[in-house]
Parts: C-alpha cells; structure tokens; sequence
C-alpha cells in the first residue's frame, strides 16, 4: 500500500465513524436558563439558579485536552460543529450569534482527573452553518421522542432565530457515575 | 462597438439550423418504478434521479431544514409536497412556514398553504411529516420544543388544526385518516382525524420497548397496517394499527446471541427498508460498539418478516470511487475506475430505501458522499452508482405508495 | 509515480483548468424574446422573429458530442451547471425552472461539419443551485462593463426570479467565422 | 423516565465545576493587521480569520450574492456593511434587497436599510459595492440588466438615489464622495455626489483601452486618488481621478516581449493586489492561451510601480495539503502531511490580497480549494495554511482603510 493509499483509507475510516453532518448533541437531561418552559430535570437543579463560573476542570495534553478536536474530552456526546473552530470556544458563542437557552446534558469522563463531568451542549444560533470542525459522538445519544437525549434534534428550537452555526461543551457539574448503557 | 460587426459572426440567414427557445421538460404523468428523491441539506434542494437511467431528471428546493427538504407524493392528486420555512432575512427576523405545493409532472409551483412557524427540524429527516393515506390530510411534526402536529387539510388548501403529542413524536401514516407517533415512554400513539382534521379518536398501545435499555430507532417501515421498529440491540417490534388500540407483537431478533456477542449492530441513518410484495426487511448493519448506532454500515442482512429468519446478505460496495470519479474526471470504466475501485476502502452507507416494484432495487447512499448505489434488490448485485448526487444529507424517498 | 499519485494530480490539473463554480457565459451578442429591452444585436435578426427549431446541426461521437461533457463542442464558452445533467438538456430547461429571456451568444466551432455556430447559453432559473457537471470555458469571454460578452454576470436577471439553476447551450444559426481574439 | 434517575447522573452539589452560560466572543475594536474575510457562496456567509493564528473569529451571513457577501467596513462608524437580497419563499415570490449594519466589535445586527431590488449578482463579486472615503454613502452597482448604482445614505439610514450607469460598471472609489465605473467604450467614468448623496459631477476619461483587441479586468487596485488595472496582455494602466476629468497614464507591460512569446499572462479572479507603502504590485500569472484569463496561477510577480519593473517573483505553493488534511483527519507537521507535500500536484489560485501594514501578508485562495495560504509578501515564504476556509468562493477581503 502506498503513502496515498494510506491517506485514502484514513478518509475512508473517519468517514466510517461520522455518522450525522448535522444534528445535535446527545442527552442526558435539559434545563432552561432564566425559564421554566420545560420542567428542570433534577441533574439541572444545583446550577439553575447561578451562572456557574466556579471554574473549569483541570485539563489533559493532547487531542483529549484542544477544545478545538473532535477527541476533546468533553465532547463524546457532540454532534455538530465545534464552537472552538468558528470564533468562540467551548464555552463561548462565536460574535454575532446567540447562546440557546435550552440544552441537554451529557457525561463524559474528563482524563486529567478521571472523574465524569456533567457536560451542556448548547448549540450557538441565528448565523447558517459554521462549516468547520465537524464532530459527531453518539455516547448516551437516544432517538427524538426522548428529546432531551437526543442529538438530532436542531436545539436552536428555543432561541430567537432557529439557525443553527456551531455548538459548545459547558461543564456544569460533576456526575456520580458515566453512561449506563455500554 | 456593436459585437456583431466586431467579431464578424453574422449569421447567414438562409442557412439556418436553430433550436426552439424557451423549452421547459416535463415528467411522465406517473413516477417511474425507480424514481428515487435525494434531499441536500447543504445545496438545500431534493433532486429526483431515476434510477434506472441515473439520470437526474427534476428537482425541488427548500430552504429550512436541516435534513435538506423531503418532496412527499400524494398520487392521486398529482402533487409533490415540500414542508419548509423562511426567515424575512434568510438567517434573521421573523420565521414563516408553509408547505409548498408543487405539480408532479411539471414541478411547477402550484400555491402553498402556510402553517404554525414551529415544524420540526431534525438531522435524520425521517418521518417529520406524511400524507396520510385519505390523500386529504397532511401532518407535519412540530417542536418548540413541545411537540405538537399541524393538521394541513390538501383539498382546501389550508391549514385546519395543531394537535398536541406531548411526550411521543414523528408521523407514521396507519391508514384512512389516522397516523401514530413513537413516545418516550416505550409506547405508540395513535390519532384518527375526522373528515374536517379534527382529533376524533386517540389510542395507545401497551409499553412495548423500554427507551434506555433497548430503544427502538424512529426509523419504522410500514407494511400496510403495520409497522415495524427495530432497536438498538436488533430486536424488531412490529405493531399493528388495524384494531381498535396499536398491539405490538412479540419481538423478533435480527441478531443470534453468537452475532451479538461479535458485535453486529444496526446502526445509520434510514437503517431498514422492506419490500412489501416478498415481505423481505432490509437491515443495514455493522460490527460496532455502543454509541455506534448512528455509524454507518456495508452490510445488508435481509430478512423474511413472516419467518423471522435471515434469508440473504448483501454486500454494499464502496461509494468512494463514484465520489471521486467526477473529481478526477475518470471515465466511468476506464483504468482510473478500475483503479480506484481496487484500492479504495469501505465506508459504509448510512441509509438505504428499496422500491416496491417486481424488479426491486435497493437505494443506498452516505451522508457526506455524494453518491448513490443502486443495487439489485433481489440479487444483491450492484446496477450502477449515480455521481455528484449532491453535497450531504441524511435521507432516501422512492416516491410513490 | 503511483497510480493514486496520478490521479490526485488529475485532480489538480482539473482544479487548474476551472476557474469559476458559478459565473457565466461568454457572450458575443445579446437578445431579447418576446421583447426589446435591449437592442438586438445584427447577429441576432435573423431569430428574433420566429421560435427556431430548425433542425440541430449534424453531432460527433465522443465527449465533443456529449451534451453532459464539459467537452460538448457548443460549451466553448459556457460557466455554469450543464442542465444537460438537471433535469433539462442543451435546449431544455429542467422541470419547474424558467428559460431566461435575456442571454448572450458565443460562437463555437462543431467537429462533426467543422462549422462555426452562434450559441445561445440562456440560464435556467427559479430553482438553487443544479450542483452538477459544472462547467467553465471562457473562450470570448469580456469583463462585466462590457455586459453581453460576460460569463460572469448572473443571467437569470431577466426572469422572475434571478435564482440560477443550470445553463443551456441553443444553437441559434451558423456563424461566419469564429471567435476573432486567439 | 426522568433522566437523572435513569441515569444516575445526579451532580455532587457541594463539589461543582462549572462554566459561565450565555457568553458570547466580541471582535477587538480596531481590525488585526492580518485579518481576512472569505466570503463563500455556498456556505452563504463570509468568514473572518486572523492571519496570525489561522483562527476563524467570527462571521456573517448573505443569502444572495452567486459570489458570497462581501463584507465592507467603515473604521470610523464602527460598522460593517453586507449587501444582501433575499426572496419571500427563499428562492421565488418577492425579492428584497437590503444592506445589513453589522457591529463592527460584535458583530450583531445593527439594523438595515432597504434598496432597489436589482443590486448586480456577478461571480467574481470585485466592486459590486462600496464605502465612499466620506465614510457617508453606500454605493451599491445594480443590474436589471441596465446598469444603475444605488446610493445609501450610512448616516441617516436610508436609500438615498438611484443614479443611471449606462454602459458602465462596478464601483471605484476615488476619494471624498466620489467614485468611479469602468466603461463597455473603453473609458472610465467619474462620479460626485452631493451632500445629500445625489449626482453633482460627472467626468469622463479617454478613452485608454481597446475592449475587444485587449480590455483591462474589472479587477483594480487602489492607490489613493489611482486606480491601476491590468489588461488582459499584461498592460498597466493607471487612472488618476484627482483632477477634473478621470486621466490614464500611458501603460506599461508586466511582461517582456520575450515572457509574452512564452505564453505568460495574468489570470485568476482577483488576480492584482497592492501594497502602498511600498508601492509594490501584485500579479497573478500563469502560462496559458487565448481564453485563460480567468484561470489560476501558481505565481505572484511583484512589481515596483514607480519603476514599473518586476523586483520580485513568489511561487504560490500547492493549497492541496491544506486542503486535504482535515478530510484525511491528518496533522499538520504530520507524516501525512509531509507526504502530501511532496506528492501533491500545485492547481495555482485564483485570488490574492495583500495587508497594508509594515509586515505585510498576501493571502491566496483557490477557489474552489477551501484553504486559504499565507505568505509573507516581502519574502514571499509561506508562513501558514488555513484550512476548512469554507466551500467555494472568489475573493479574498482584507479590512480597513
């Protein structure tokens, strides 16, 4: 096999693990921010009422540490494309757009420190597709009539505009245990 | 600096060859037995091929969604159904939806019928709106995020009701003027309309599947009153809508123990298909962990509904070389063909569909490929591949009952 | 040179050759139909009155008589998607799409007679983007100021929507002689 | 089926890590010195990036334009400007033309102004609009197919005229409240409104072009009250509109007699570019015959424009690499990468611009290629790619005065 083969293949295999160019996120949850349109899931509970900002966790080397790859720890259960490529960053909107203020919740398990991490997916609106940094993870990802678990749903259903540009990855918490089903 | 006298390319009038101008195409009145629309999401149309010829032969836009726009075929009354929105400044300001309504045969625009700006936008594209079989109603899903459908009356052109489906979801076409929606608590409900739309008359069946241990996938095929799911772990559940309540038979495997335990998994997009004359059930699979059943497959396992039994195996061929044929614009055969067709690898499909003809073939295309295989359904053999099918997208929809 | 080495630069000499996804035809000439927005230029007289539909000139094999080949003799000066590959063909536009009345007119030289032919590339607009067998050749092509002989310019301007789908490539008469600039 | 029971997830309230919700980037308030705008026509939007880190740092959208929008900045209102249009069902029904006011930090919507319907769609997409020095009016060229300009008042708000055109086109500024067109008859025209934004002047040039034996491309670069436009041979011609009447220089060649023979000739899309300071020109070429003005070049020449004599030549590398390394998921620097360097084949690009600092960058685009290289324009070495830089698209925007 030559060099270009190579190359070929590796095309052809990532290929193989994307399944989805444009959905959502996988979840475990959902709340509303600053609303109560649908009810807060007890896993939102403890965060509803602040704006978080206690800190982020501690953060690994390599692909499981940039934000900007589709192996960043905390998005096994993204589905879309990474704010961290489009002018925000994996808590922050690119300029311009608007965070949704509803999401879903998924759990992932951060490697510097081994613990899972309850993890928010809120996609950023009102400007077309981002177009950069495609990453689709179905960890925990379930069909649409289980909304708030489900990544194909567009969740720029709840804000201003419902276009969809990219998605970010907030830490919310820590979870007591990872997925269940395996 | 008139052309003509520049560049001295008068016409000789009296030798004359010319074509007519103005010429638009029409279609047959009827779809062909092969017709197959393919919806892009990023060119944000649906184009009609025939597979038979792998022609491109006609197509309709939308904007919206973002599993490119699904055309739905009401036969009877020659018309082509596209569910879509706009925003008064394309991507800002105030969103209207509607349903446009095109001729089948000329694909002109006929009028539209505006509906609630909340239809459902999601990615897999499957089931987000159907003709019910009265040919008189149309049901898109909707989500704000509450889930609703919005009751569209075709015969008078008009939007006539939003029901509620808090906690179930999608559209599945039961017969007459009913449909059913999958629910998050593992149960099927169903809605008959009365002649005006109107909700008459809801059932629900019993639980039939538990949504975190072994969910069905919403991608269901119908067979007449039935249809039939298939979970994460294979299991097939086939619920019938004739009775009075939707009953879910006892599940089916797709999988032996031995095949589960070496991995084999559904896993896609528009993961099954059936043939209803042969009563055969195409299943895309894969050997996968979890969380892989979105991955795509290139395997076809095909099975008998009535004997609940594996009957065949299909293999599906790599889309690559058709993807990259029209890049390098090899000639489809040629020694470029041949060797690209040797050395590439495998990615699988994501969504296959088959026709319901005596001659079936079966549809099969990956999201980010733009390529469609066209596979002799009952063989198993590959027919032809259709280049530039378009950018990406989730879906297959063979027009037609 | 491995085989997949060749055919990758395939790839770039075809990327080398084409110089614009969506602009426009080449034009020696412009016309109306069916109106007189614009003067109509010596060439097309001889037209102007009557629906055409003469006969097509004699055709070759191979890509130079393939309308569904960039190759296709009469796209000597065409920019855009071959509606020969949408649903329509070098005369027709595809179901749902509107020929658009104004156009320009190339002049293209047909193997099969060894004739130079006026070419009519009347846009077929209405519907997005056809996004197939594109195709761009610019033999007589001129800047935009000089409007009628510019490939760039969106020739749907004249039809009810200025949405362009594919081009046509209409034969329109003999020509007298071929493109003057070489 | 409440998710946190079913899944055990339930946060450790005492022990939380979290991020802030809601936040959204904001631009700094003066451009980068490195910063680019790619617009892109099937993506629809154009994107910014820092030349500097290769990052994306924000976007907007156009519906429109077959070219992609094209984003113009006026420093001193702390806005930008996009020309857009879109229909009322997306690609049928009524069309509305419009300028979008982008916050120049934040890059949300300030507001629009609506104009003539028939603002010009053209796929080169150089000059089809434009900020007067004054900082004051809008120019925006229109096409139905007559050739018009609209005039937006940027202080008040509002369509101001529409002034006629014939036989002119695209938009030139030439300082104050004055612009330019290049003209079918070989000559340039000058125009100079008013304070209230309507026609007080116009002035004609000489003409000083042969459109047909030799035109010059639409695509001109700017040198205070000069225009410098390059003919399809290679011939520089500089319009000076300082005066009262729109002057041409006598031209002068790019290429010796010699390199002509040879076959050498501009190309591309936006294929010159300049850096004032230091007068030096920048020229796209390539080897090609009669009708290959519009193909890519893997060469930029770099004149002296005082001189008028070539001091420079850069070789553009092979956007290819770029190109492919995020679809083959390679790492830059990578084995991978290394391989494809020395194999890929070099198309050439379509598209250069240059940055007006003292460290200037010139950044190149194929346009069909979504990477974009960044090559130090004094040494002509390649200081990075960037790639995923969107779908397809011409011209390459470089912010500021």
């Amino acid at each position: 096999m030559t060099g270009l083969d190579a190359l070929l293949e590796r095309y052809a295999r990532r290929l193989a693990r994307r399944s989805d160019r444009r959905g959502f996120l996988a979840a475990l949850g959902a709340f509303v921010v600053g609303g109560a349109a649908l009810p807060l899931l007890p896993i939102a509970r403890g965060f509803a009422g602040d704006g978080g900002a206690k800190g982020a966790p501690a953060e690994v080397a390599g692909p499981e540490g940039d934000p900007t790859r589709c192996e960043y720890w905390r998005h096994c259960a993204i589905d879309g494309f990474l704010c961290s490529c489009c002018g925000g960053s994996q808590t922050t909107c690119p300029p311009g757009t608007e965070m949704a203020p509803l999401t879903w919740i998924g759990t992932c398990r951060n490697p510097a420190d081994g613990k899972h991490y309850a993890i928010s997916y809120n996609d950023c609106c009102g400007r077309g597709y981002c177009g950069r940094c495609f990453c689709n993870r179905n960890e925990g990802d379930r069909p649409v009539y289980h909304p708030y678990r489900s990544n194909d749903i567009n969740w720029c259903v709840g804000s201003t505009s419902q276009v969809y540009h990219c998605s970010t990855a907030l830490v919310i918490g820590l979870a007591e245990e990872g997925q269940p089903e395996k | 600096m008139l052309a003509a006298t520049l560049i001295g390319a008068a016409a000789a009038a009296a030798d004359i060859q010319s074509d007519e101008r103005g010429q638009v195409a029409v279609l047959p009145a009827a779809p062909g037995p092969h017709w197959l629309w393919v919806p892009d999401r990023v060119l944000r149309h649906a184009a009609l091929f025939d597979g038979d010829s792998g022609a491109m032969i006609g197509v309709v836009d939308g904007a919206f969604s973002v599993s490119g726009p699904a055309p739905i075929l009401a036969p009877k009354r020659g018309e082509i159904y596209v569910v879509d929105a706009v925003y008064a400044r394309a991507y800002r300001g105030e969103r209207k939806d509607y349903v446009t309504i095109y001729d089948a045969t000329t694909l002109a625009v006929r009028g539209e019928i505006e509906i609630p700006p909340r239809s459902a936008s999601i990615s897999h594209g499957c089931q987000l709106a159907a003709v019910l079989d009265d040919e008189r109603f149309l049901v898109v899903f909707n989500q704000d995020p509450a889930n609703s459908v919005s009751i569209v009356d075709l015969e008078a052109r008009r939007f006539v009701d939003e029901i509620m489906i808090a906690g179930c979801a999608l559209v599945y076409p039961t017969g007459g003027s009913r449909f059913a929606a999958l629910c998050g608590n593992g149960t099927a409900v169903e809605v008959e309309l009365d002649a005006t739309g109107h909700q008459k008359r809801v059932a629900r069946s019993a639980k039939f599947f538990d949504v975190v241990a072994d969910p069905v996938t919403e991608k269901g095929v119908r067979d007449g009153s039935r249809w039939l799911f298939a979970s994460f772990a294979g299991q097939v559940h086939a619920v019938d809508f004739s009775g009075e309540q939707p009953v879910a038979a006892p599940a089916w495997s797709l999988f032996t123990e031995a095949e589960r335990a070496a991995g084999w998994r559904i896993g896609g997009t528009q993961h099954l298909a059936l043939h209803r004359a042969t009563h055969r059930l195409y299943s895309l699979v894969h050997q996968g962990g979890p969380g892989s059943h979105k991955d795509p497959g290139a395997a076809v396992w095909v099975y008998d509904v009535g004997q609940e039994k594996r009957v065949q195996e299909i293999a599906v061929p790599s889309l690559l070389p058709a993807f990259a044929r029209p890049l390098l614009e090899l000639e489809r055969g040629g020694w470029g063909d041949w060797l690209l067709r040797r050395l590439a690898p495998n990615p699988g499909v994501h969504s296959i569909a088959v026709t319901q003809d005596a001659a079936p073939v079966l549809f099969v295309r990956h999201e980010e490929i733009g390529a469609v295989g066209v596979i002799d359904a009952l063989s198993g053999a590959l027919r032809r591949e259709i280049d530039e099918a378009g950018v990406s997208g989730p879906t297959l929809i063979v027009p037609g009952p």
